[in-house]
Parts: C-alpha cells; structure tokens; sequence
C-alpha cells in the first residue's frame, strides 16, 4: 500500500475508480461500478431496469396494490365493464374480474415462470456447454448431438407436446420452456469455451496443475457468465412471450390464476366489442418483455469484454 | 363476399372424423350427411314428435311388435344416377352392424348382430324392405332411431366398387371393408347436396344432386367452412365473407342482432350440459355434498350472461322437445343452504377437488363461475383444463373428479337419455356398458334402472312420458349429476338468405330449403 | 432465434479448418443422429401425452368396446419397444402412416399445408430481410444517431411484442375496421372451383396461371400474417445487420479501402456489406427456418392451414403419426436449412472455400 | 498530375493536433507535431501509442469520425488538406497520397481477389477500360516482385502469404502512382527475412518514382537505416528529429535510451540500461 | 551433467502437417538455453509439448531425468517447469486481479503462507502491493508481463520456459522485462529454455541456442559462435544478416 497516497474516502466515486484497489472487496466493487457506469450511460436500459424494478415492486406488494381480488369477480353485475368505469381502472374481463388485479397478480407468474425458467436452463446449458467445450473429442459430439436434436426441434412445438404430455399448468409449462431454452446457453457456452480452450491463460492455469474440474467450474465458468447473463435476460423476454403463447393457447397457467398469455386467449372472444380485455394483458406482457430485452441490451453494452479493456 | 348461388357456413368442423354415415357419430357431421344422405325415416321438421316417410312411402309394424316393413318410393335414384332399392337399404343396416363402429349400436341394441343382420334386414323385393327387432319396443323408439345417421342409405355399387381387399381377423371377420376407408371422405348417397370434399378442420364442399327425388335445391353450393371462433365468425359475417355464422357467443349475438342486414335464428338443441360428480371420490359420493353442489351454482347469473341467447337453464336430464321432458328447476344459488349440507355431511370447512374441462366456450366460462360460487362455501375447485380428447380420456377411464360434459342425445328418443343416466348394471372399473352412469361411478338405484328399461317396452307414448317424467324428478334429486342448461342452437345470418331454419336436432339442420336474394 | 450469433461465432472460428467434404459428412451425420433423435423424443412424447389414440380414429362419443378395439388394431397394448421398433421401421421408410384426423397419409397431408407455411413463411423473410438489411446498415452507419435509435427501438419492440397479440389487434385494424386485408385463411372458398394450385403456392400459381384476381386475393390473405412474420424476422435481421456491419467497419481493411479514396456509399454497401453478407446468410436462413416452424401462433391467429396449424391441430387430437411426421418435417427442414445456409456461408466466404 | 510547384515542400505539417473526446475525459493523440516532408524517406519512431499512426492517419482524412483535428497548417504542396471537402480529400486519396497499413491479414477485403482490390483502385481514379486495368494491376504486381502475378492476380488474401499479401497491399496503393506514400509499420507483422525484402521492394519504388515517404515504426535500427531522416516522438509530440546518419549524437535522452536498452549482438551488457522516463519529456 | 530437459526424436503433426520433426535438443541444468526461428518454425510447438500442453507423436521426454509420457503430468512436475507466454494480453485471466492469479497456483499445490508468497513475489517482480488487486485491463504490457513472471515463479520452479516473453512489448520495456529474468533465474539458479526470433535478445540472454527451420532443429551453437559468426548453417547466417537492420546495395 503505498503510503504517499491520501487514503480515499471509501465507497467515495474515486475510491471505487481507484486505479490501485486496496483490497479485494474495493477492487470488485470498482469493478461493479465500472460496469454499472457504462450502464447506466444507456438511458434505454435504465427505463429496462426501471420497468423490471417496477415489475419486482408490484409483485412483492400485490396483495397491498391490487384493489379487488384477482380470481373472484362480480359475474351478475360487473362483466365485461370499460377501463375507467368506477372503481375499475383497467375495465372488467367476462367474469367480471378487475383486470387490473388481473394484471397485478399476473405479474407474480411472470417474475416466477421467467426465474425457475432462468434457474433451471442457464445452468444446464453452461454445464453442458463448458464441459463439452473444454474437454472436446467424444463428450463433444455426444453432447453437442443432443444439444443439436433439441435444437431441431421446433420450439414451440416442443413445448406444446411437452406440455401435452405432462397436463397443462403452469408448473408444466415452466418445465417445457425449460427443456427447450437450454440449447443455445449450451452452444453460446461451448463456443465460448473453446475460444478461450486454447487461450494461453487457461494454459497458464493448466501449467499450474490445475485439473479439468477446477478449470472449467473457477476459470471458463466466470467468463462464460457475462455473455450468459446478456443472453439470458435478452431470452427473458422470449420466455415470457413462450409462456404467453403456451396460456394463449390454453397450455400454460390454468384458470383462473391471472396469466397474461392466457387472459389475453379470454379476452380474444371480445377482442371487437371489449377490446380492452385482451389489450391490457397483451400491453403488459409487451412493456415487461420491452424491459427485459432493454436491460439485456444495456447489460451486453456494458459487460461487453471488448469494451472492458478501455 | 359470398357469390350468389353459393351457400358459406362458418361453423366449428373439427370434430368431423368420417363421413361415412356408418362409422360417423359426430354433431357436425350428422348435419353433412343429413344434408347429403336420405334415410327411411326422418324426423317430421315441423313436430319432432313424429316421424315421417324420407325414402320409404310407408310402413307397417307387426301386430307382435317385431317385424317392421317399409314400402319404398318408386323410382328413386342415387346421386351417381343408380336406382335406389331396398337391397341398398338392406346393404347400408348390414355393412354398419358389421363395421361395428361407434354408432353400430343403435342398430344392435335391436337384437341385431353380424350373424343374424341378412335375416333381420332384407329386401323382400325391390321396393319392399324387412327389418325385425328383438323385442316388442315401443315403435316411436325404433322409428326414432332410424332416422339417425347411421341409417343412411348408401349406393350399394358405388361402395362395392370402392371396398377394399382385408384379412379377416378375430375381431373382424369380414373380408372386406364395405368401402369403409373410400366412404370416410367419399360420397355414395342420394341427398339435395353432394359431397365434393372434405379436408379435415378446413371445409365441406357440397354441390347440388341433380338426381335428387325431392325438392331440388336452390343454391348450387354450400361451403362449410371450419371456423371454430365466434368473434371470427361474426366478423366474416359482418364482412360478408360468410353467409351464416353457426357458432356465436352471447356477446357477439348481441352484436350480430343489432346489425343492420343480419338476423338471428334459434333452435334448442338436444343436448344438455351437466358436471359429473364422481362416486369414486368419497367427498362428492356423500349425497348431501352432491346436493350441495346444486346449490352452489349460479344458474341465474350463468343464463344472464355467459350462455345468454345460447342455452337455456335446465336442470332435467331430457332436453326441451323430447318426449316426456319437464322443465323442473328447484336449485338456485343458496350459498347457506349448500353450507348447512355440507355441514351436515361433514364438511363444514369444504375440502379441495379438481375438474376437468375442455377448453372451450361456454364450458369454461361456467367452469370458471362455478369455481367462484364453490369457493364461497369453501370447496376449493381446481381447474384442469384441457382438449376435448385429453378430458374424455379421463372421464371414460373414471379418473376424473369433476367433469363438466356435454350429453347429445344419440337419437331422438327420450330412451337415448335415459339410458345413459340410468343404467349401470355393472358399476366395476371392467363394466361393459360404459353410460354416463358408469362414468360416473354412479350406482344407480335399481327402481330407477327398472323404470327406464320399463318406458322402452311401453307402447303408449302418453304412459310411457309419464313414466319419464317421473323418473327425471328421481334423477333431479338424487343423481350425482348436475345438470345446468339446455343448448340452444343459434345462428346468425345475412338477411339476404331466405327460408333458413336450424333444425331441433342436428340430423334436421337442412340447408337445401335455403335460398339467396 | 437465439442460436445463431453463437453458431456464427462458431463458424467463424473453424471456417478455416474443415473442408467441404468433411462438412458435407458432418451434416450428414448431424442429419442422421437428429433424426433419430427426433423420432425418439417424439415418439416418446406421444406415449407419455394421457390423450387415448384410440378416441382420435372413433370420435368422442364411441362405445367402449369401440375404443378398445381400436387400442387393439393400433398396437397400443404392446410394450412400448415393440411400438418404438414400429415407429422407428415405418418412419425410415418415409411411411408417417394414416393421419387419424384426416384420413389421409401424413405424408399427402404435409405435402398439401407445407406449402402454406412456405409461403408465409418465405414472403415473411422478404419483407424482414429486404427492409431489415438496410435498417441495419443505416443504423450501423449512423450508430448513435437518431436513426440509430429508431431502429434499435422498432426492433426491440419486435423482440418483445407478443406476436398473436400484436396478430389479433391488427386483423382488427386492418380486417374489421379498415377491411384491407382479407379473412383469415388462406384464399377466398369461392376460388376453390376457378383456381386449381399446381405447386401448391397460391401466388406464383395464380401468377402463373394469369388469374390476377385470385392472386390479388391471395395477396390480401398472406398480407398481414406475412406483414407480421415479417416485422419479427426484420427486428431480428436489422439488429443482426448493425452488429455484423459495425464489426466489419471497425475492420482495418475499411481503412484500407478509405486509404484507397473509394466513396463512403462503396465502402458501406460494396465492401462492409458484402463481408458482414457472410454471417447474414445464415442468420436470414434461420430467421427463414424459425418463421417455418414458428408461425404456429400466427398460423393460429389467421387460420393459415400451414403446418404448424397441422401440427398443432394434430397434437390436440392424439394423431400422433401426422405430428410425428410434421414434426419429423420441420426438423429435416430445419437441418436442411442450416446445412443450404451453411453451404451457402462457403460460397460466399472465399476463405472456407478449399482447393 | 503534375507535382505542385516546385518550391513548396510536398507535404507541411505545422502543429497537428488530434484529440479524441473519451468517457474519462478528452485524450490528446497528437499534441503540436510539425514537420515537413521533401522527396525523401522520412522515418517516425516511438513507442507503442506515442501517435505515430494518428499522425499517419490524420494526414490522410483517415481519423475516426469522432476525432478532433486541428492544424496551424497541413498542406500537401500547397493544397490545405484541412479546407478541402470530403470529396476532394477522397480524390487525393490513393490517387496522389497513399498509406500502406500495417498488417496484410486485416487490410486486405477477405472476399475480394487481390486483383480486384487493385483494379478498383484503378478504377476509383481513372477512367480506364478493363483489359488496361487488369494489364497495369498485373505489371504493378510484377513491380512489387511477385513473379506469377497472372496467378496471383485472381487469389483471395487469405491464400497468401503475409510477405506476398504487403506486397500486395503495396501494389494496391502505389497502382495510381501516389506522390506521398505513407508506411504504417509495413512489416511489423513479418519475418525478419521477409521484413527486408518488401522493405527492399519500397526503396527501389521511392528511388525509382520519386516519391515522398514516411515510414512509421517503433524499431529505431530498422529506421536509421532504411529512412533519411528520423522523427522521435512520445506522448504525442516530436521530442527529436535529426538524420539517420546523426542518430549516433542524438540528443534528447529518450532516442538516447531507446538506442540503448536494445540488446546486440556481441556487446555484453548486463543488466542492459533501462530507460528512465522523466515526466518532463511528455510535457 | 544431468539435462535439466532432453528431448529426442520428437515428432508432432497436425493433420499430416509436422510442427516438429524429428527434434533432438538437451538442455543441461542451470543453463539458459535459446531457440530462434522464422514464424511457424515449431518453437512455440516445442515448449507447449515440453510442458505438456500439446502431446507429441514419437520421441522421447525427460525432464531432470524423470521421463514423461505425452499426455500426463503430475503436480511434482509443474513444480518443476512453469511457462511464461508471448502475448501479455492474452495470458492473465481478464476476470481475476492480480490477488487472484497469484493465489490460484499456490490453492491449487496446497502452498502455506500465501500472504507472504504473493507479496515476495509482486516484489520480486517490482510490482508492489499497489499492484495486487488490479484487474489486467488495468495494466500495461510490461507490467502485465512481469505478473505472467511472479506467476510462474511463484511455485517455486526449477526450469521456466519462456516463449517470446517481450516480443509484443517495445524495446524500452523489452530491457526492463530481460532484465528481470536475469535477475530471477540468478536468484534461484533456474534454467532457461527461450524462444524468440530476435537474435539479439537470444544472444544477449542465452549460452547455447538452437536454430529452427520448418520443424527441426537445422543447427545448436553457442552464443559466443554469433558473434564470431562460427556457425555452418547458411540459414543461421540469414537470421543474422536480417536482424541487423535494413542495407542498401
Ligand atoms: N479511437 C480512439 N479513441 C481514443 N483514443 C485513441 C483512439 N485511437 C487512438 N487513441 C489513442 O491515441 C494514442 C496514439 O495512438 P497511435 O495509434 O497513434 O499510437 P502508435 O504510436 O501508432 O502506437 P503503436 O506503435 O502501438 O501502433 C494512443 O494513446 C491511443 O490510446
Ligand atoms: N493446434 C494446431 N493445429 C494445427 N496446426 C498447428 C497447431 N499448432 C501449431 N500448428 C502448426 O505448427 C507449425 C508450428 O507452429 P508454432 O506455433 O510452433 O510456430 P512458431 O515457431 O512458434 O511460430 P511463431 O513465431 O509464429 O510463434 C505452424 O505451421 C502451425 O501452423
Ligand atoms: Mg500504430
Ligand atoms: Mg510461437
């Protein structure tokens, strides 16, 4: 540590820009915050992260948010109101169900299909990726045929047989995206891994007699993370939507928990007269998947190792 | 839009598997071949409850009750332009008893099998066609029933040329397919309209018979095009692009009826919408839960809104029309009252039981209502949607809890009903005669088994409706059924149509009466 | 969509190394194995779905003893290897069966809705490609300019609109209020009789035949679908343009070019487009093969008898031979697809190609 | 054609300055170089990011868009290359001032054939008919030593070597016969056998067609030896400038260093002198 | 005098394409030992089989004495041998501080007292502890360059192989870096194998080098015959004349 130097004011602006980390923890949160600066440059992934906080907010608290119950509707005198009818903001659905609870408590399906989704594929697919990456040869072509027979499959139809085959519900449909989205974490990590198979700082860990193991879990895994995490926010909102068609079409969350997908499949029968019943879902998946596609944006600009060096 | 000699349909098609009148048992396709087959009998559009003469000029039942003898029209011919003789007619009873396919048995329940068929229906001559039953039944029962689908008349050549070559096997011993394969998407019949093609959950394509005996058609062609959504249908309609929309919401009734150059006909239809509730599950076997559960629907907020202009609430097992039918209707929404049975059966906090539905309108709708009212007594219903197939599947294999199904009557006949909702005889899994009673895991009461079987054999109709009503006020009572409303069929048309009218049943909705401005 | 930056990346790497035999019979292998596995995974599937077979071929309301029969004659009572044996024998053979919907060979089935989709499906890839290029290129070019900006939001949007949503509103739009476009489906029932399809895409038939009226109808029909389609495939192609051109103009051979004193227009749209045209192929390829397989919704929304309806369609009804087949389909179509784009991508590279 | 009037040196560069505007700030590239350029070899050394090449580029027109460029003057003769427009500025381009850049691998359009590239230059310039194009590309191929330019003529880049693909880079920029040519480390990428061939090759052009050269690099020796004169520059400016031939008396204490740390054949010096970098030098 | 490396009658293809043919070298304990040669000559190829990162086809390897087969390698052995790589970009792990680098080698051999070993070690290399929780992108060649060193060295090797280490630096640092390995190999008595194609570097660090032509070894002489221009090979000459700067004739 060299003494000449005034101590900065820890977590102060330079203290985190410090070209000279003092420790550990000041050096990552520097780094956190180089990141977090060349992201929150991009004012399009700020309104993202924006909309993805709103997201959380109004999940967490929709209980407090939503005035009516999200399941229980008024059928006799309520049915298919206009938004903006007293009391009813966004308007009514055809069993006379606020569909601005709906919406509220929809969101919490939303935040849960796209986690386990997130929690379960991006795992796979990097652990499929980086070991048929690093270790090459035949564990390459065995896992890279699989990887490619899911891949050849159309997606959505996958999914559907999946979802047929398992009953309809949410749970299902959560599990047929999943087992459908893996494939390209598995190649986005395999390519990944092989540009960096032959770097000559892996060589450099190899040399130290690292074993494969460690290598691929400390040394390929943390490098294939950021492009992972770009690309798995950028699916989000293809998961979301995946999801929406799967309710849409009657496979995914079952009545009458307030899934966009399927809200918008009810309301499509009155898509000419009560337009709103299915525009308002059908807007709400549009603004949550518009804010994951932004953070993912800003996330690739900011986290991109290209840009890093500078 | 439309051209003018030509008729287009949007209606939901896709339940359509077969057009041969001896394999199909579907609604829409009893409508295509009804259009497009003529049979013995039919039923007398404007009274449902007679019958009349369609290829036959009349018959005679003998003073036994068993033997029955049609005398045909002269002179009759076959769209293909061959003559149309009982030796046809004989052929057509035949090849469906030994097809034995899903509607085979409305004709074997008369005692006929494939051993016997040659004997039971001949041609004694030409013109002169025998068919004998087993039992003396009631003749409005077997007149009935012959005028279902399955007692169509098929063009004897034109199916033997197209029959096909198979070896015979332990379940089927004939040699040959009685043209059963060419028939699914063939035509060989003597109706108004012929058939030109069907392509699966795309269209029917019919063309007038020139050959036709009767009233020869207006219109050259009529189009069914497969259109499963309402809000499609009425925009095509709106539009123009189709000329009659069969399968509008209540919402898009309303829509369709304040319309200017649109008009809106109805019809109730035979078949009745209930919830099954399955004996097998030891909370809906307690009668006073199945009790509770009649009360703990919404019937008056159902018929108001989700099944408005479409349905009519009925709470009996035979539909409005039939012979014998009530109109009962002594449950209504009484959340207390059903908390009070369900107390009394020991469940005062409710208990957790799933349904399976089909993904379709207004079942969901109701499903959905029903999921409500249920949760205000506190039975947590869980919905578990799914396709028509995959529901079935379930409900056939008595694995269901709930199943909101939708009962049509085979034939017009009060006994199509009463069988179904009456008869079990064997209640274990390996039960033969798989009725909704069976389904449902029902043990019927024997007195309300004998009854049914007893209104078969009375011949005077008066004695035997009365017979049926009382058995429906048992059934309304006791039954694990709950039955909600009565279909009505409803469509909505360019008021530049004429002379059209749905029919009672679906083997009546005729469309060669229909003419074009 | 979400392979292809990857599979690019991969590409790029080994373009050098492997030739074009040995590309040829890695595809080959690919094919096989994907085949397989296909057939497996399907196959699979279609014994786990609780839909009885049987209900398909007799209809719902089919005695029991019907039904069994029919369990009987499908061979669905024995074990599941033998089945598998089956499956496996008759699909090897091009043999998908008897749809139980259609009663038509799976086979004759496709050959009939394939086309359907093809043709969305193709129309859709030219709107997106012929307008998502140059969107690309001009954001590219002016990055960080308002254009720049514009684009990268219409082609978020397209990222992140729920396309049967985005489907049912505008056939509100443009069927129910503006009557612009026509019913769903694919042409008007009346032309059923004057219009007999010979290669079974509507508008170069009628184009063909000189029947601009039913090409004119034709037209009013895949409009919209193919419009929407369209603006997914050209959300996608247009981002895929900017960062494929934006790498090719950091290239020092763009110095080198400038240094030359060639014109900005050559520059961008002869030398930088024809090089970022490499990886472009294969990503208007896969958009191409995702809009085949992926139009289900939309194929849903606008009654479009493609095969992605069929399948759809199928599935509901347990006719598990025409989705094995539809399946089976897509998939030889999505590996054609790849290894035509591949190829493609060797023709155009000069550096994959071998001598 | 013809060269400006005589007198005027052939290119004068007087306080060049490029600036780049960055997130931490705006980065001065080059800060105040001034030089002037004969028909000779001028050589410019410095270390890695001392603004050799920005220096190179901003005469050219070459620096990126977002880049800031002011000079007292930058004339080519006496065209100020400053005032001219974009168009006039590319028409210089390749045609009277030409770069050769760095590293045939990425300078060369992968999908083009060598001879194309050349031809297009050509064609860029000249009103000119194919046959003739093809026939000066090919004697141009001939100029810089590839002997079967007819085979050579119809390769893509990548299927030669990088020695033959400078050469082609070379002939790509000398077929319009350029009156200033500058070199961006030429043969920084190559063998040291090679290296001496294309340089060869350039001597014999600029001997042979009079042209101007700056010749950019970081190897002070290759530079004494091959330039007439030398540039020294760090941290953006020229901190010396003297002849080849003088390099022995350099004065400034960082060409001094540079000379010296480089370890030589047959002087025994261990450790070998470091360089001592006084912030001063880069004021 | 036992060889600290010997290699015999290596073979290593690629494809058909032999990086290395018939290579025989021995490199005796405690000497530096350099390897010159035109691009693609083998010499990187060499060190990579030596240390076990590529395998090689036919031939023999020896190590202290101790033979090592072509794909295996046990910890004693990278106790024993650590590399330094040509490119400094490319040979730091751009996710890790320099705490990180350091303290991966020393976890992954079960060293104790790693405060002080990565400490003694940033020294050694004249980084300071300034330097220690940087990410690489925050250093510059040179330094990164002198990290890849304290990393080799930190366990402690007998033999360091050297591949280039300065050549993508400029001249001026290129001296600090020479310097530096000097320094450490006297420090710790190590022994050298470096390759470059500058042959003044090579003659300024080794004793003894070897000239490298398309996959062998064409001649080994020692340094001092540079400079007396004692060599046979007429491709050795060419090396020499080229490295001398650009001559008018
Ligand atoms: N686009 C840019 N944005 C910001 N700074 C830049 C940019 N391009 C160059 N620089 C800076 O300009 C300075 C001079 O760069 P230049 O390329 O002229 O160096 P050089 O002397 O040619 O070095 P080298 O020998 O490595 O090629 C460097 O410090 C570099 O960081
Ligand atoms: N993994 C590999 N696959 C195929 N060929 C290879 C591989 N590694 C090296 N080669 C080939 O082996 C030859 C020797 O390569 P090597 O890297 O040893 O050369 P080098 O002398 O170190 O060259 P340089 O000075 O450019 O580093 C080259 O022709 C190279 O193309
Ligand atoms: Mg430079
Ligand atoms: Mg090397």
């Amino acid at each position: 540590m060299s003494t000449t130097d005034t101590p900065l004011k820890p977590y102060s602006r330079e203290w985190l820009l410090s070209d000279r980390p003092a420790s550990r923890g000041q050096a990552r949160l520097g780094r956190a915050y180089v990141i977090w600066r060349r992201f929150s440059e991009n004012r399009l992934a700020l309104i993202g992260l924006g909309i993805l906080i709103l997201l959380l907010v109004i999940a967490a608290l929709a209980d407090v948010l939503a005035p009516y119950n999200p399941v229980r509707g008024d059928l006799r005198n309520a049915r298919l109101l206009p938004p903006g009818t007293a009391g009813y903001l966004l308007g009514t659905d055809d069993q006379g169900r606020d569909i601005l609870s709906r919406l509220i408590h929809g969101s919490r399906l939303t935040l849960l299909v796209v986690v386990l989704v997130a929690i379960i594929a991006a795992p796979i697919g990097l652990v499929v990726g980086t070991v048929s990456g690093y270790a090459g040869g035949w564990v390459d072509a065995v896992l890279m045929r699989i990887t490619d027979i899911f891949l050849a499959f159309p997606k959505l139809v996958l999914a559907l047989a999946l979802v047929a085959a398992l009953g309809p519900g949410i749970e299902n449909a959560i599990l047929a995206i999943a087992v459908t989205s893996w494939p390209p974490y598995a190649r986005i990590a395999r390519a990944e891994t092989m540009t960096f198979r032959n770097s000559e700082f892996i060589s450099a860990v190899r040399l130290m007699g690292a074993s494969p193991l460690r290598i691929i879990l400390r040394h390929v895994m943390p490098l294939c993370m950021s492009s992972l995490i770009v690309r798995v926010t950028l699916d989000m909102a293809g998961i979301i939507l995946t999801a929406a068609g799967l309710g849409f079409l009657g496979l995914g969350a079952q009545p009458p928990l307030p899934e966009w997908g399927a809200m918008i499949a009810s309301g499509r029968r009155f898509i000419l007269d009560q337009w709103w019943v299915a525009a308002m879902p059908g807007a709400a998946i549009l603004i949550v998947s518009l804010g994951f596609n932004l953070l993912g944006d800003g996330l690739r600009d900011a986290l991109d190792p290209k840009e890093a060096g500078q | 839009v439309t051209p003018a000699d030509t008729l287009v349909e949007g209606f939901a098609i896709d339940d359509i598997i077969t057009l041969d009148p001896g394999e199909a048992f579907e609604l829409s396709t009893a409508e295509v071949t009804a259009n497009s087959y003529s049979k013995l009998v039919a039923l007398d559009p404007n009274d449902t409850s007679k019958v009349v003469g369609e290829l036959a000029e009349s018959w005679t039942v003998s003073d036994d009750g068993l033997t029955y003898t049609f005398k045909l029209k002269p002179g009759l011919k076959f769209a293909s332009g061959n003559a149309i003789t009982a030796e046809d007619v004989a052929f057509s009873f035949e090849r469906a008893v030994k097809l034995d396919k899903s509607p085979a048995f409305l004709l074997t329940q008369f005692g006929l099998t494939g051993a016997n068929i040659t004997e039971k229906a001949k041609a004694a001559d030409a013109g002169t066609f025998v068919f004998t039953v087993d039992k003396p039944y009631a003749p409005s029962f077997v007149l009935n029933v012959l005028t279902a689908t399955v007692a169509s008349v098929v063009d004897k050549k034109v199916v033997t040329e197209h029959a096909k070559k198979v070896t015979p096997s332990g379940d089927y011993k004939y040699d040959t397919d009685f043209g059963n394969e060419w028939l699914k998407t063939g035509y060989a019949g003597s109706g108004p309209y012929k058939v030109l093609t069907w392509r699966a959950n795309e269209a029917v394509i019919m063309e007038a018979n020139p050959n036709f005996f009767g009233e020869k058609p207006r219109l050259k062609r009529v189009i069914y095009r497969h259109m499963k959504e309402s809000s499609g249908q009425r925009l095509a309609l709106e539009n123009g692009d189709i000329d009659i929309a069969r399968n509008l919401e209540p919402g898009d009734l309303d829509a369709v009826a304040k319309k200017p150059g649109m008009a809106l006909t109805s019809a109730p239809k035979g078949t009745i919408y209930y919830f099954s509730l399955n004996q097998k599950n030891p909370n809906l076997a307690k009668p006073e839960v199945a009790e509770a559960m009649k009360y703990l629907v919404d019937y008056d907020a159902i018929g108001a809104t989700l099944i408005k202009g479409i349905g009519e609430i009925h709470q009996t097992f035979l539909p409005k029309g039939q012979l014998g039918a009530i109109e009962d209707k002594p449950y209504k929404l009484d959340v207390a009252k059903a908390k009070e049975l369900l107390a009394k059966a020991g469940l005062p906090n409710g208990f957790t039981v799933t349904m399976d539905v089909r993904n379709n309108q207004p079942v969901t709708g109701i499903a959905e209502s029903v999921q409500q009212t249920l949760a205000q007594a506190g039975i947590k219903l869980e919905i578990i949607p799914g396709d028509g197939k995959q529901t079935l599947t379930k409900f056939r294999a008595r694995t269901h809890d709930i199943y909101i199904g939708q009962w049509g009557s085979d034939y017009f006949d009060p006994n199509s009903n009463a069988e179904t909702f009456t008869i079990n005889p064997d209640n274990s899994d390996e039960g033969k005669n798989k009725t909704l009673a069976w389904r449902n895991a029902w043990d019927v009461p024997k007195e309300l088994s004998d009854a049914a079987k007893g209104a078969l054999l009375e011949k005077d109709s008066a004695k035997r409706a009365a017979i049926y009503q009382d058995l429906q006020k048992k059934v309304l009572a006791r039954s694990p059924f709950v039955i909600v409303f009565q279909q009505t069929e409803v469509a909505g048309y360019s008021a530049k149509l004429k002379n059209f009218k749905l029919g009672p049943s679906f083997d009546t909705n005729f469309v060669y009466t229909i003419s074009k401005e | 969509m979400t392979l292809t930056d990857q599979t690019i990346a991969t590409r790029r790497s080994r373009r050098r190394a492997s030739s074009f035999v040995k590309a040829v019979l890695r595809f080959v292998v690919t094919a096989v194995t994907t085949f397989f596995g296909l057939i497996a995974v399907t196959f699979f599937i279609g014994r786990v779905v609780p839909i009885d077979p049987a209900l398909a071929i007799v209809g719902d309301r089919a005695p029991a003893h019907v039904v069994e029969r029919v369990r009987e004659e499908l061979g669905l009572n024995r074990p599941l290897y033998e089945q598998f044996y089956i499956y496996v024998k008759q699909a090897l053979s091009g043999d998908f069966g008897i749809s139980v919907l259609t009663t038509n060979p799976v086979m004759a089935d496709i050959a009939r809705v394939f086309p359907a989709t093809i043709e969305l499906a193709t129309v859709g890839t030219l709107i997106g490609a012929l307008l998502g290029v140059p969107l690309g290129v001009l954001a590219a070019v002016k990055r960080g300019s308002f254009a720049d900006q514009i684009v990268r939001v219409i082609g978020l949007i397209g990222y992140s609109v729920p396309i049967f949503w985005l489907g049912l509103l505008s056939l509100v739009l443009f069927y129910a209020r503006l009557k612009w476009v026509a019913y769903p489906g694919r042409i008007d029932i009346v032309y059923e009789y004057t219009f007999t399809p010979v290669t079974g895409f509507f508008l170069l038939d009628a184009a063909w035949q000189g029947h601009w009226d039913v090409f004119q109808d034709v037209f009013r029909h895949v409009i919209l679908p193919a419009a929407l389609l369209g603006y997914f495939s050209l959300a996608y192609i247009s981002r895929m343009t900017r960062s494929f051109m934006l790498s090719e103009l950091s290239q020092e051979y763009i110095v080198a070019a400038r240094a030359k004193g060639l014109s900005e227009t050559r520059i961008i749209w002869f030398h930088a487009l024809r090089n970022a045209a490499v990886p472009l192929v294969t990503v208007i390829a896969l958009s191409y093969a995702n809009l085949l397989e992926g139009s289900v919704l939309t194929e849903t929304i606008f009654s479009w008898p493609g095969l992605g309806l069929y399948i759809t369609n199928s599935l509901q009804n347990a006719d598990m031979n025409a989705v094995l087949g539809g399946t089976l389909v897509i998939g030889a179509v999505f590996v054609g697809i790849n290894i035509f784009s591949d190829l493609l991508y060797r023709t155009l590279d000069p550096r994959t190609r071998s001598r | 054609m013809t060269m400006a009037t005589s007198g005027a040196p052939l290119l004068t560069v007087e306080d060049l300055r490029v600036t780049f505007p960055t997130r931490t700030g705006d980065v001065q590239a080059v800060r105040g170089v001034s030089f002037t350029l004969g028909r000779e070899r001028l050589g410019i050394v410095g270390e890695s990011g001392s603004g050799k090449s920005q220096t190179g580029r901003a005469i050219m027109g070459l620096t990126p868009g977002h880049a800031a460029i002011t000079a007292k003057r930058l004339a080519f003769g006496d065209r100020d290359l400053l005032a001219l427009s974009r168009t006039e500025r590319r028409e210089l381009r390749g045609k009277r001032i030409a770069m050769i850049l760095q590293d045939p691998k990425y300078s060369l359009n992968p999908v083009m054939t060598i001879g194309r590239q050349i031809v297009e230059t050509l064609k860029t310039h000249e009103r000119i008919s194919a046959p003739e194009a093809r026939g000066r590309a090919l004697a141009m191929l001939e100029a810089v030593q590839i002997r079967d330019s007819e085979r050579v003529f119809d390769l893509y880049p990548h299927e030669v070597s990088g020695g033959m693909g400078q050469r082609a880079m070379i002939a790509m920029m000398l077929v319009c016969g350029p009156e200033l040519l500058i070199a961006d480390e030429p043969t920084s990428a190559l063998d040291v056998t090679v290296q001496l061939d294309v340089l060869a090759i350039l001597d014999k052009l600029v001997a042979e067609r009079g042209m101007g050269l700056i010749f950019i690099s970081h190897d002070l020796r290759l530079v004494s030896s091959f330039c007439d004169r030398v540039i020294v520059m760090y941290a953006g400016r020229i901190v010396e400038e003297l002849p080849s031939a003088d390099l022995a008396h350099a004065r400034h204490p960082y060409t001094r260093g540079l000379l010296n740390c480089l370890p030589t054949i047959g002087t025994d010096r261990h450790p070998l002198p470091v360089l001592d970098r006084k912030p001063e030098w880069a004021l | 005098m036992t060889s600290a490396v010997s290699i015999r009658d290596m073979v290593v293809t690629y494809d058909g394409f032999a990086a290395l043919n018939h290579v025989s070298l021995d490199v005796g304990a405690g000497e530096s030992f350099g390897i010159v040669g035109e691009s693609g000559s083998g010499k990187s190829t060499l060190l990579r089989v030596v240390s076990g990162l590529a395998s090689f086809e036919r031939g023999s390897l020896a190590v202290n004495g101790r033979p090592y087969s072509s794909s295996r390698r046990d910890k004693e052995f990278y106790r024993t041998v650590q590399m330094v790589f040509q490119d400094p970009y490319g040979s730091l792990h751009p996710r890790q501080t320099v705490d990180r680098l350091l303290l991966e080698p020393l976890l992954i051999n079960g060293f104790d007292n790693i405060e002080a070993r990565i400490t003694r070690a940033l020294d050694e290399v004249g980084l300071g502890s300034g330097f220690r929780f940087r990410y690489s992108h925050q250093l510059s060649g040179g330094q990164r360059q002198r990290v890849a060193i304290a990393r080799a060295l930190i366990l402690e090797p007998k033999i360091l192989l050297l591949d280039e280490p300065t050549s993508a630096l400029d001249a001026s640092i290129q001296a600090e870096i020479l310097n530096l390995l000097e320094q450490a190999r006297r420090d710790r008595d190590l022994t050298f194998v470096m390759v470059s194609h500058d042959l003044g570097v090579i003659s300024h660090m080794c004793e003894r080098l070897a000239v490298m032509k398309q996959g062998e070894v064409v001649e080994t002489v020692p340094a001092k015959a540079l400079e007396k221009r004692e060599f046979s090979a007429d491709y050795t000459r060419r090396l020499l004349v080229a490295s001398e700067g650009f001559r008018r004739n």
